[in-house]
């Protein structure tokens, strides 16, 4: 893994850590999006300790020249603006064996943790060069020396900080700019670097967006113009990026006062007529499961968003897991059919979501979308994502003066015209009991039948096309995986083929109804499968199991929170597998 | 829009309430579509929405749109409603059990939303549906198989919780009045934001006792304050027995709303652009 | 199944019908109750209408020679007091071939529905013979009919009577006696007679108990001291069973305001030392499971009953399904452990529920018993219940002044022993986020997996006996059920035996974690295997196909409510299999 | 059993706060410790219990028994544990979001059952722990990114809702004020039935206008009433700075409890004999 130095990489990765108000989150932002200027693609993950403030915080930055999102397993750059209580997340950020730790020795030694390796060590005195600088700040010194050693221009990150800090006044950005010269120049003293390619110039401008804000913006692209909102880590940014931007289009962002009332709200909305959503995590989607029963019996379209971090319960806020695929799909009471979709990247959150809207307009149905922590909270340079056609659009009733309206009629599709209240007519209560064609509440055997028959049907007829999931590469081994562990086992399977290993990766967008038939003839000749999950209990093989046979020579490879896992871990399971 | 002429029958479906006979629900829903057919809007543009309870099933009687959700949350899917239709007239139909037990929250947050909505509430001091438990508005040494010799809780005042979370119109009627809660419902209807409308009905097979209340209600003898403490103060000192709008506050509805019209969405996207 | 006229039977069946209030129930309850006085057993259910009161009402009864808690597909005899509304519910009960429908001809015309197949009509001015008699109620005619053509004794239907009636005064007991001889006179004169066989007199006393019942005396057994409630149907009962129980044994049951509240009371109490239980079905359940997670997480033994009913949403509350066990199973966000069970039968509903008090104190973990309608409210006559061992026990952390204290400490059984408030020197903070051994919050990979490993582990790990459900009979063929079709399941088992099919029945009580080890032994050998069960979705299948391989030659037989799947219905599928 | 003498210190635990430096919460923790110590209880004969937030982080930072629930349930899981387990001190410590918005449905219940523990709300008027969203304390008019230009809705009222629900003793104290704290949390904790403290606890991080408070807050100039239309009033009248006891009111305490005797079951295995 390790490059020649000095020759150009496709991909650098680096960290600044400092306590929480030193700015390393800031200097990480600035080079990322100083780096998407130059046309690089990367990504930037905060990791932040368990204080409201003043605690320990770091940027870790992957940057390169394809796209790319999802961090590597460790770094080349090391940049620590001070050690205060580096040890808790030191283990998170493992320096590259021929990697490079910058520190300010007066800030203490370098944790023995890091220096093991093949690293090697600079001093740089980032509070003493700040002091140099009037208005000077240390977190700029360790932009200066990042982008000395990766080549990232000074234009670029002028241009970035220009924009950041003109409101501040010219003097502040002078200073930002003799700190990033001082810290370039510093950089350029040191014996390593590890330049990044520079890609050809092109007049398409880079996005940078997180998973969260994909999301919201895939909401408004698939037609929502109402949302209800409780506030939850790591969910809330989807929340907070909707409030505006709903009241720009039109519509409306309400917050609500807990998750009973917001999913209801939505519920409201949308029986209304407009296309909702609301967005949450794992302890306010339990508190939604009553209701989304009731969005599902009675067939009104929602789409909730959950933003899964680590369980059970309260268990860790700001860190990922794919463990709410149980609850999600299986956590209804009584037989509610309804559809869980996952986004495969961050870039993905914007068509999953996106696709969520249309297929719950479309069926009339609750759509869960499981993003996570690792998605929703990452930021990413991409390009801007390509327009679809997905549009939520109802089949609506149209009034018709000498009809009586049967709200749940029974239809080839499952799918009964929708009367918007304002419609003369069209009139008829929407019930979560048992009910009969016209919604009359009843407990006759036949209603039961076959309206239950219908709401299965009716999801299980339609057309989920291509999107079920991606299929890449070709192999007989198989990665099998799902969401947010798309983007590690795509890179696990470009390494092993750099190895001369073929694996071939399936991957999952489509999680309920299980996409049986698409997914065995992606799996058609595979001979070994590894199934590989970022859950404790393997939630997505026993899903796999309950719905179809995977081939004997089937392993799992799946673990909790809070790290995620990684692509050398996946890569190594196979390797250990293929040298049995 | 509103040039058709309207009659209570008009706000009636055909469905057969499931109530027991003597049930104070059927003369609220008489009162309902009678207050309606005052108000002249055309059945299409009036909501009904509810939770789960004998009174709950209120919604399916008129013809209305309804909503006949989950227990308990019928306020935060009519506040969902009426914010992205505020074309719509919403009515909200609920139990005590239903309200102001497992829906208690709700009530105070939407008393203070202050959405334009009226919020009727059928008080029968009991669950009627689950068979005869207490509610919160049981009196506490009210027997029961679930709380035998009686709760020992004190009984909660709903006027006074909407009046001190924000309602801004609260009345009392008696089922059995139906002319004057009828009245009552048009001026709650037209009132802006949240209306609050306790309606004592007797639920006649677990409470037979509540029979007498036609007897014991009495009409409040002074006009509605806008000064929410005073009317908190009245109320708590009247003997539960009171009825007449209690209330008139002035705040302003809630605001947020969507509109027919879809903005362009390019400005949200150009915002990523770097 | 047309027994010879006036041949001693082994089961007879009748429903008696009417207006709620006519006092069909009342009819059917003297004369089961009359029937555990002369030995017999059987199992009462009622049949109302959606209206609260005044609706049609029918009591459901089977009486037999032998243990039987599940009705036949047919009766034997249907008195009818009068037609209101039958047409509502008459397709519920179809008179046997060979069986006798009993009407007052004043009443109107007897529905052709009833009159089809090989079915007698006799007449019997029930409303003109109780008006003959001073105080006289035509459903006490009904009970004389009844037991005139069953062969109950007047002495045995006097003792209930009188012991009812007792306190109304001696004329309205004379009443009642009046007007059963009238209807035995009546009956006498009928073509035909279903008597029932007598059985040996026996110094032991039947109980005459419901499921719902069942579930509470199985709690107290365990040694529960704390309830708290929210009314819900079907649990109610269970409900207001312990309200007056628990407090005559110094426990308490506190009505919460909504079931968010019921489940977090149950967890403080048990948290204080109290085995705690609450009662709920569905919709109830749905609000719970956020924190039945903070149970899970925290370590907190609790017992929460579902009374599963229709689903999904609010469905048909009155009739059964055994459509949650998605959500008692997987409905929690995270990975979260804990235990569910499902009594076999009515009977059943003690021992398992005891059962379940014992494991989530040994286990310090929510347990799950679902329980259904077609249980909770059916009544039956049982012989007293075995006393088993099982009484709640924690480990409990008994103080030691010289050592600290670690609540979530690893063990070798996974256990941690438990310090109950008011322990000097085990002062710890229960917490639902992921924690160190102490109980502190922490975001550490290691704590995260050991924590979660350690919960896991202790349920893995436990001795679950051979109370992880039962087998009967042998045979290749396989009926595999769980729960309440236990029951039906059986009676189709026994009338396959009858037609020389040997079919074996295993039926899960235990349903999480789940047996496979024991499933997998009480399955080998069994090379056709039908699934049973009462949902829409197959439910039960699928959570065994997560986690065993089924032969290939198995099928599903699943159906949603509100009919119970019937002996008849399954025998059929085998039938059917068999003739292939 | 109260023998020993106790120290602020004997309460408090080793874990450190995760709380911004300068957060009102520190303050809040020593009042407690120090009002505990006054009480002179044993910290293992007390329970404090609280929901999620940076206010309900507390219990682990004391050295009593502690339970950190899920959001917005703490009172409902302390009723539980009180009633099996009348012979501890139980405590429940929440924030504004925590015990007002999720919350509040078990508050308004809390205060109607009147169970014998004190509810000490940590109220900084903002979501601290989800990094700055409006409470319902929250001022109508505090912008934020989840409501650009704020809320738009009237505040929540606590205190006058405390009092219309029937809460015991209710009382207003300032963190940064120790000593009247301490004081107050003595009372509350001594007096029957439930008692309600909220403690206004500037979030400095998200609300560092609330660094004022210091400068705003001032004792109330009368005496606590035992009538609680008269604490209402003026309560709903006063600027919300006002602090100190309002309230001390004379209802029963909640009766049920369990004993720690077994009874004996055999009778109610009897009561299913035929
Ligand atoms: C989540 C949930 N819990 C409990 C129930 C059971 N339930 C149905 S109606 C009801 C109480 C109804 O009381 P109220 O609102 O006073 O209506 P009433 O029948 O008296 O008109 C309850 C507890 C339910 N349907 N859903
Ligand atoms: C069911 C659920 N919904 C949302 C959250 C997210 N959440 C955690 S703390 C909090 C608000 C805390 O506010 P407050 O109670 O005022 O405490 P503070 O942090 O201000 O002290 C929220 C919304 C959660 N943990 N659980
Ligand atoms: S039970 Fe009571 S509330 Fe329900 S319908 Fe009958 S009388 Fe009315
Ligand atoms: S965010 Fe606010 S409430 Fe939370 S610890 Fe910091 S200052 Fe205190
Ligand atoms: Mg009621
Ligand atoms: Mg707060």
């Amino acid at each position: 893994m390790m490059a020649p130095l000095n020759a150009p990489l496709e991909s650098v990765s680096f960290a600044i850590v400092g306590t929480g108000g030193a700015g390393a989150i800031t200097a990480g932002s600035i080079l990322q999006e100083a780096a998407g200027k130059v046309g690089w693609y990367g990504v930037l993950v905060r990791s932040v300790g368990p204080q409201i403030r003043g605690g320990e915080a770091a940027a870790l930055v992957r940057l390169s020249t394809t796209p790319a999102e999802c961090m590597t397993k460790d770094f080349d750059i090391l940049v620590a603006i001070d050690w205060k209580n580096a040890d808790r997340f030191i283990g998170d950020m493992p320096v590259a064996s021929g990697g490079l730790v910058i520190a300010d020795p007066n800030a203490g030694p370098v944790p023995g943790a890091i220096t093991d390796a093949g690293t090697s060590v600079e001093n740089c005195e980032l509070n003493a060069r700040a002091k140099d600088i009037p208005g000077g700040r240390e977190n700029m010194i360790a932009v200066g020396l990042v982008a000395g050693l990766i080549g990232l221009s000074i234009e670029s990150l002028m241009q970035v900080v220009t924009a950041k800090l003109a409101k501040k006044g010219e003097a502040v950005v002078e200073a930002g700019r003799k700190c990033i010269e001082a810290g370039m120049a510093q950089a350029a003293g040191y014996g390593q670097s590890y330049p990044l390619k520079p890609v050809p110039e092109s007049s398409d401008k880079r996005w940078l967006i997180t998973g969260n804000e994909a999301v919201g913006l895939g909401a408004l692209r698939g037609g929502v113009r109402f949302a209800a909102a409780y506030p939850i880590t790591p969910a809330t940014e989807v929340l907070e990026y909707l409030a505006p931007a709903l009241a720009s289009i039109g519509g409306a962002l309400v917050q609500a006062e807990d998750e009973l009332s917001s999913i209801n709200m939505i519920i409201g909305a949308s029986y209304g007529g407009r296309a909702s959503i609301t967005a949450t995590s794992g302890p306010g989607l339990a508190l939604m499961m009553e209701s989304l029963g009731l969005a599902a019996a009675a067939e009104v379209p929602i789409v909730v968003v959950d933003v899964m971090r680590c369980g059970p319960s309260t268990g860790i806020a700001t860190k990922s897991e794919q463990s709410d695929l149980n609850i999600a799909v299986y956590g209804f009471h009584g037989d509610a059919p309804h559809v869980v979709v996952a986004p495969l990247s961050v870039a993905d959150c914007l068509f999953t979501t996106q696709w969520a809207v249309h297929m719950a307009e479309a069926l009339q149905t609750p759509v869960v979308v499981l993003s996570d922590q690792s998605l929703g909270q990452a930021r990413v340079l991409i390009e801007r994502p390509a327009n679809v056609a997905f549009i939520g659009q109802r089949k609506i009733w149209q009034g018709q003066a000498d009809q009586s309206y049967d709200r749940y009629a029974l239809t080839a599709d499952g799918v009964s015209p929708m009367a918007i209240p304002g419609t003369t007519g069209g009139q008829y209560t929407a019930d979560g009991l048992t009910h009969t064609v016209r919604g009359t509440p009843s407990s006759k055997k036949s209603d039961q039948k076959e309206q239950m028959d219908k709401r299965r049907d009716k999801i299980d007829q339609f057309a989920f096309g291509d999107h079920w999931g991606a299929v890449e590469g070709t192999g007989n081994t198989v990665i099998l995986t799902w969401g947010s562990m798309t983007g590690p086992a795509r890179e696990a399977v470009r390494m092993l083929a750099r190895e001369g290993r073929g694996v071939k990766l399936v991957s999952l967008r489509q999680i309920s109804p299980f996409p049986v038939a698409a997914l065995g003839k992606a799996l058609a000749g595979a001979s070994r499968v590894l199934v590989v999950e970022q859950t404790h209990s393997g939630q997505f093989y026993r899903h796999i199991r309950a719905h179809m046979d995977l081939p004997p020579d089937t392993r799992q490879f799946n673990r909790e929170g809070p790290y995620l896992i990684g692509p050398d871990e996946i890569a190594t399971q196979i390797r250990d597998w293929s040298s049995l | 829009m509103n040039a058709r002429k309207f009659k209570a029958g008009d706000y009636k479906s055909d469905i057969n309430p499931i109530w027991c006979p003597g049930c104070g629900d059927f003369h609220v829903l008489m009162s309902i579509t009678k207050a309606l057919a005052e108000l002249g809007r055309r059945p299409e543009d009036i909501a009904v929405v509810s939770g789960i309870g004998c009174s709950s099933r209120i919604p399916a009687y008129t013809n209305c749109y309804g909503f006949h959700g989950v227990h308990g949350r019928s306020l935060a899917l009519a506040a969902g409603l009426k914010v992205s239709r505020p074309d719509l007239t919403v009515m909200v139909m609920s139990g005590d059990g239903d309200g102001f037990s497992i829906g208690g929250n709700h009530f105070l947050h939407a008393c203070r939303r202050n959405v334009d909505m009226t919020y009727v509430v059928m008080d029968n001091r009991v669950y009627g549906m689950t068979k005869g438990q207490p509610s919160p508005t049981t009196e506490s040494d009210w027997d029961s198989a679930l709380s035998p010799g009686g709760t020992g809780l004190r009984a909660f005042h709903p006027l006074v919780i909407a009046l001190a979370s924000g309602a801004n119109f609260v009345a009392r009627e008696f089922s059995g009045n139906i002319k004057a809660t009828t009245k009552t419902l048009v001026e709650a209807v037209n009132h802006p934001g949240f209306s609050f409308v306790e309606i004592l009905s007797p639920c006649v097979t677990f409470r037979p006792d509540e029979k007498e209340w036609k007897n014991t209600v009495h009409t409040a003898q002074v006009e509605a304050t806008d000064d929410p403490a005073r009317a908190a103060r009245r109320i708590m000192t009247d003997d539960g027995m009171n009825t007449g709008i209690l209330y008139r506050g002035r705040r302003k509805p809630y605001k947020a709303h969507v509109s027919d019209e879809v903005g362009d969405i390019a400005p949200l996207e150009a915002a990523f652009e770097i």
